[in-house]
């Protein structure tokens, strides 16, 4: 066996033993082992990502000595290698642009368990990713909750943990459907490995035995994952968590967290519900209209909205409503498009996030509009790379977000009867988020006599080269969007 | 309605169970209340799979006498997928419980509900 | 046996109402404790000794104790708070 | 050698202005674009003040819940609809439920080709009597690992929620329950000394046997964290800080769970590249028998005692 195929798991292993060995160890090592340990996890999943695109293939690994129904195994193709090295590019940015918070808001003596947070929330994501058994999904799943937990609360802050507490209850919620899901699932074929679940499901709807409980077990298992991605009116606690939380949190909940969850579902519905039995029940009605609401109603709150971390935040809301759209429209192209998004939205919303702090920071720490006039003056390339955020979310053409929209525009055309519908409503959440980003960038651009106190935090090399990268990513998934969707309509293919 | 409503009653029972747990963590107002109606959605649930684990007339899965035949002993999986779960609702509890712990020494109330009424009349 | 695993699960729904509406936030927890216990009884007799030895150790024993202490601890912030309006407030609940 | 540029012809280059640019000090373009700054609205003391206190009352107001009907009445709603879709999911699980099949069936879907085989070859493979303490640690050790993982982050996250630092423990003594701490109870110190001998053995038998019996790391560990917590409980904290202070904790955690991912990462690695795993897995029956068994329920017995204690110190006085 070739030695590149252990990369997978030695990736999860290092992750948790690096979370392991830095409880042991003072606030900077840890720092380093998370920044060296983060890196590897980049380079190893490029490695696997050149391996799986070359070959074209997807493999099995055995977590064990035993073969297929016995024992744990994960699973990698060119999109699961390909999130994977997203994932901790974006942890590493967004780690990077915000160190110098960390170590401001951060009490020093818990800076140390911060870094263990990450690093089993890096663990937990590629567990997500890579694993082929739904029950180490659901494991994992509390290990992403709990951590990203750990992550809202790290800030001293009253706000903090009332948001921590309601992320948790709902989260909870999330994760009793989705364990009670997998049980009846179990009940029902026997197995928890995917490939044997797809098979037991397939035979069970051609027979038409147990197709109630199909449907519920199914039913319950998106609904619960949904809940747990912060899906339009379960949305309560996201705002605050975002807002308060210190930057580099709020950047890895925002991009990764949720989308960890999502990434599990699209794994769920190719490799364990089937394409064809998810895309034939009515459950991706429920996910249309829960999407288009979340995409009006995410962006109707931003407008009102009067704190630039909380407006970025029902942002999100809104464009998680995107993603299940996506979902919703019950095509190939929609999946595709709802991919894509991920990525765009993953690399824009950090990026936003990282550049907001910039701009609060020139402004003396203060997050409303009032203060931030002129901000983009008193930091120039934090204020340049919010333009570049908004730009993208809007949907101008050579950013990310110009690609997802017309991906998901497309699909909408190809899907039936639900074309009018997503296309209005896309048309109309496209002016909201242009309504409240151009206010956004045309107050930070509006120059003002105001006096502020100068903050070094702004021009600090490796914040800077950090917003660069940001931009760059963005342009990257822009411009190179051709490449970009072929890979992922390649590896969803032989994600079946 | 199918037909096995009677017979699996002890489900029905543990489906029951996971209604009141689901309703008293999303509907109580007392934190500690919410936490123990979790902890009753959690166990509700290992209910219902140990039930799915259990055949009538067979005994636990510890081999005996060197007896190695499934007619003999009940279904090890789902025994092993509780006790993963029953550790996992541990700790997700002490979590729950600490974070009442800090929400009290801030706010001195253990209505959620409050809290956030309260937050709101403050402003931003 | 059918019977006696009757009756305990019907002990396990009246717990659990009870639970929701005791206004007591004790005898909730003491309730709680004993839903946990009859749990571990109902998975002996399900066969399934390695649960009930596991639920029994941790819900019943740690989980209980950890609610306990965590009752403890706001009473305490309590009557630190009104330690002057109020003297006879119970005490905290004796572990184990 | 170093070039040393003067100032002014420093003050022309591109890379001056960028900077200068950068960090907000002067505009690339001033002689190109006309930007005008602008002026603050004029308000007095008076009437920030004002409007500062309309801003509060209008947010009391709105949420105030005695005065305000209509969010009185929609969050009656809210709390009839909450009720009723609970009410719906119950009703929709019993549904469901009446569709499963019969409990105790052995021809039930579950009851297949893998937990036969569980059965029929657990004993062979992993060399533990005890089929689920086996099959959880073998066939299934990754899900373990994770699992274990989950409470060694939960303790992390507790501590982040309620560590207290050494200095400013005085500052805020409601954090601290050293004032509660037992005043010599002898009832329950005697019962106390009775029983926690007794709750470790029975711990310490329990991990040991853990491929032979009921049980394994994950019951023993709690009930031996159950003993510590009892000790502490009856004996205060300063007489157990004497054998089980934050170092000893940490020392056995990370040992523990350091060992125990070591041996699954060894165990991992040689599976899926078919090399043979060199655990001896001894004769059925025997303490020294189960393979990787034993040894892993030792590690995961002495993690869980230590969180499990950990938990409750915490909770305590906010520091282990």
């Amino acid at each position: 066996m070739e030695m590149i195929l252990n990369f997978p798991c030695l990736c999860i292993l290092l992750t948790m033993f690096s979370a392991i060995i830095s409880s042991a160890l003072n606030r900077r090592w840890a720092r380093y082992l998370n920044t060296f340990v983060v890196t590897l996890v980049g380079i190893l999943s490029a490695a696997v990502l050149m391996f799986t695109l070359t070959s074209g293939k997807s493999y099995v690994y055995q977590m064990g000595h035993f073969p297929a129904p016995f024992g744990n195994e994960i699973r990698f193709g060119s999109l699961e290698a390909g999130m994977a090295l997203f994932f901790s590019v974006i942890m590493l940015l967004s780690l990077n642009g915000g160190r110098e918070k960390i170590r401001m808001e951060i009490d020093p003596g818990k800076e140390k368990l911060y870094y263990i947070m990450i690093n089993l929330l890096l663990s937990s994501l590629l567990a997500l990713v890579y694993t082929n058994d739904i029950f180490t999904a659901y494991v994992f799943v509390e290990i992403n909750t709990i951590s990203a937990c750990g992550m809202i609360v790290i800030t001293e802050h009253g706000r903090t943990i009332e948001a921590a507490t309601r992320y948790m209850i709902m989260s909870l919620l999330g994760s009793g459907l989705f364990l009670i899901g997998i049980c009846i699932l179990y009940d029902m074929t026997g197995h928890l490995l995917m490939e044997y679940l797809y098979t037991s499901i397939s035979n069970i709807m051609a027979a038409g035995t147990y197709r109630i409980p199909m449907m519920v077990a199914i039913a319950l298992i998106v609904v619960g994952l949904a809940i747990k991605s912060a899906l339009f009116p379960f949305h309560a606690w996201l705002p605050d968590a975002y807002g308060y939380s210190t930057v580099s949190s709020a950047a890895m909940l925002s991009s990764l967290v949720s989308k960890g969850y999502i990434f599990l579902l699209i794994k769920l519905i190719y490799r364990v519900i089937g394409f064809e039995v998810f895309f034939g029940s009515r459950i991706i009605n429920v996910l249309f209209v829960f999407g288009l609401a979340g995409m009006i109603m995410g962006s109707v709150s931003a407008i009102r909205e009067n704190d630039i971390r909380r407006m970025i935040s029902y942002s999100s809301v809104a464009q998680i409503g995107y993603i299940y759209m996506g979902f919703g429209l019950g095509t190939g192209a929609g999946m595709v498009a709802s991919v894509f998004h991920i990525l765009s939205h993953g690399a824009t919303k950090s990026l936003l996030f990282v550049a907001a702090v910039g701009l609060t920071d020139a402004s003396g720490g203060h997050k409303e509009f009032d203060e931030l006039t002129g901000a983009a003056y008193r930091n120039r390339l934090a204020g340049a790379a919010f333009l570049v955020g908004a730009l993208s979310m809007v949907g101008i053409p050579l950013f990310s977000g110009f690609i997802s929209k017309l991906l998901f525009a497309q699909a909408a055309v190809q899907s039936q009867g639900k074309a009018l519908a997503a296309l209005v409503v896309l048309a109309v959440s496209t002016v909201l988020n242009a309504i409240y980003f151009m206010k956004t960038v045309i107050r930070i651009y509006t120059p003002t006599d105001k006096k502020y106190e100068v903050t070094a935090f702004g021009y600090k090399v490796s914040y800077a080269i950090t917003l660069g990268c940001f931009i760059l990513l963005n342009l990257l998934l822009g411009l190179f969007s051709q490449p970009i969707t072929n890979w992922i309509t390649q590896g969803l293919t032989i994600l079946q | 309605m199918g037909g096995n409503l009677v017979q699996n009653y002890g489900e029905v029972v543990a489906m029951v169970l996971f209604g009141i747990g689901f309703t008293n963590l999303l509907l109580q107002k007392n934190m500690i209340k919410k936490i123990i109606g979790l902890n009753i959605m959690d166990t509700a649930v290992y209910l219902f799979l140990a039930e799915k684990g259990y055949i009538t007339g067979h005994i636990a899965p510890i081999i005996k006498n060197g007896d190695f035949s499934p007619d003999t002993y009940i279904n090890p999986v789902p025994s092993g997928l509780v006790l993963t779960g029953i550790v996992v609702s541990v700790s997700v509890t002490a979590l729950m419980l600490s974070l009442t712990i800090r929400l009290y020494r801030r706010y001195h109330t253990l209505d959620l509900d409050e809290i956030s009424t309260r937050l709101k009349k403050e402003g931003r | 046996m059918n019977i006696f695993n009757m009756i305990l699960l019907g002990f396990l729904v009246v717990c659990a109402i009870s639970v929701s509406f005791s206004k007591n936030l004790l005898n909730s927890i003491l309730i709680y404790m004993s839903y946990s216990l009859v749990m571990s009884l109902i998975w002996i007799l399900l066969e399934s000794p390695d649960l009930a030895i596991t639920e029994a150790a941790v819900g019943a024993g740690v989980t209980s104790v950890l609610f306990f202490v965590t009752l403890k601890k706001i009473r305490a912030m309590q009557d630190d708070g009104d330690r002057e309006e109020s003297h006879e407030q119970d005490q905290g609940p004796e572990e184990v | 050698m170093s070039r040393i540029r003067d100032q002014k012809k420093y003050e022309k280059t591109f890379a001056f202005h960028f900077f200068r640019w950068l960090s907000g000090e002067k505009d690339m373009y001033v002689g190109n674009m006309e930007m005008k700054p602008q002026r603050e609205p004029e308000e007095t003391e008076e009437s920030i003040e004002e409007r500062m206190k309309d801003h509060q009352q209008v947010l009391a107001e709105v949420y105030d819940q005695t005065k305000n009907k209509e969010l009185l009445l929609f969050e009656k709603a809210y709390k009839f609809l909450s009720i009723l879709f609970c009410l719906a999911l119950v009703a929709i699980l019993i549904v469901t439920v009446s569709y499963l099949p019969r409990v105790g069936n052995a021809a039930n879907p579950d009851n297949n080709i893998v937990s036969e085989t569980y059965i029929k070859e657990g004993l062979r493979d992993t060399g533990a009597v005890n089929i689920v303490t086996g099959m959880i640690l073998s066939y299934r050790a990754f899900d373990t690992f994770g699992e274990t993982n989950v409470l060694f982050i939960a303790t992390c996250c507790v501590m982040i929620l309620l560590m207290v630092d050494e200095d400013k423990i005085k500052e805020n003594a409601d954090s601290n329950d050293r004032d509660f701490e037992p005043k010599n109870d002898v009832i329950l110190q005697k019962a106390a000394s009775i029983l926690v001998p007794i709750v470790f053995l029975f711990g310490i038998y329990v991990i040991l046997n853990g491929h032979l019996s009921p049980g394994g790391g994950f019951s023993g560990g709690a009930m031996i964290g159950a003993g510590l917590i009892l000790y502490v409980a009856a004996f205060g904290f300063n007489k157990t800080e004497k054998f089980f202070n934050e170092k000893v904790y940490t020392v056995v955690k990370v040992t523990a769970l350091v060992c125990y991912g070591c041996i699954v990462a060894y165990y991992f690695l040689t599976g899926a590249n078919g090399l043979p795993c060199l655990v001896p897995l001894g004769e059925p029956g025997k303490i020294l028998s189960g393979g990787i068994t034993l040894p892993i329920n030792i590690f995961v017995g002495s993690e869980v005692a230590c969180t499990m204690y950990a938990f409750y110190a915490l909770f305590r006085r906010g520091g282990l």
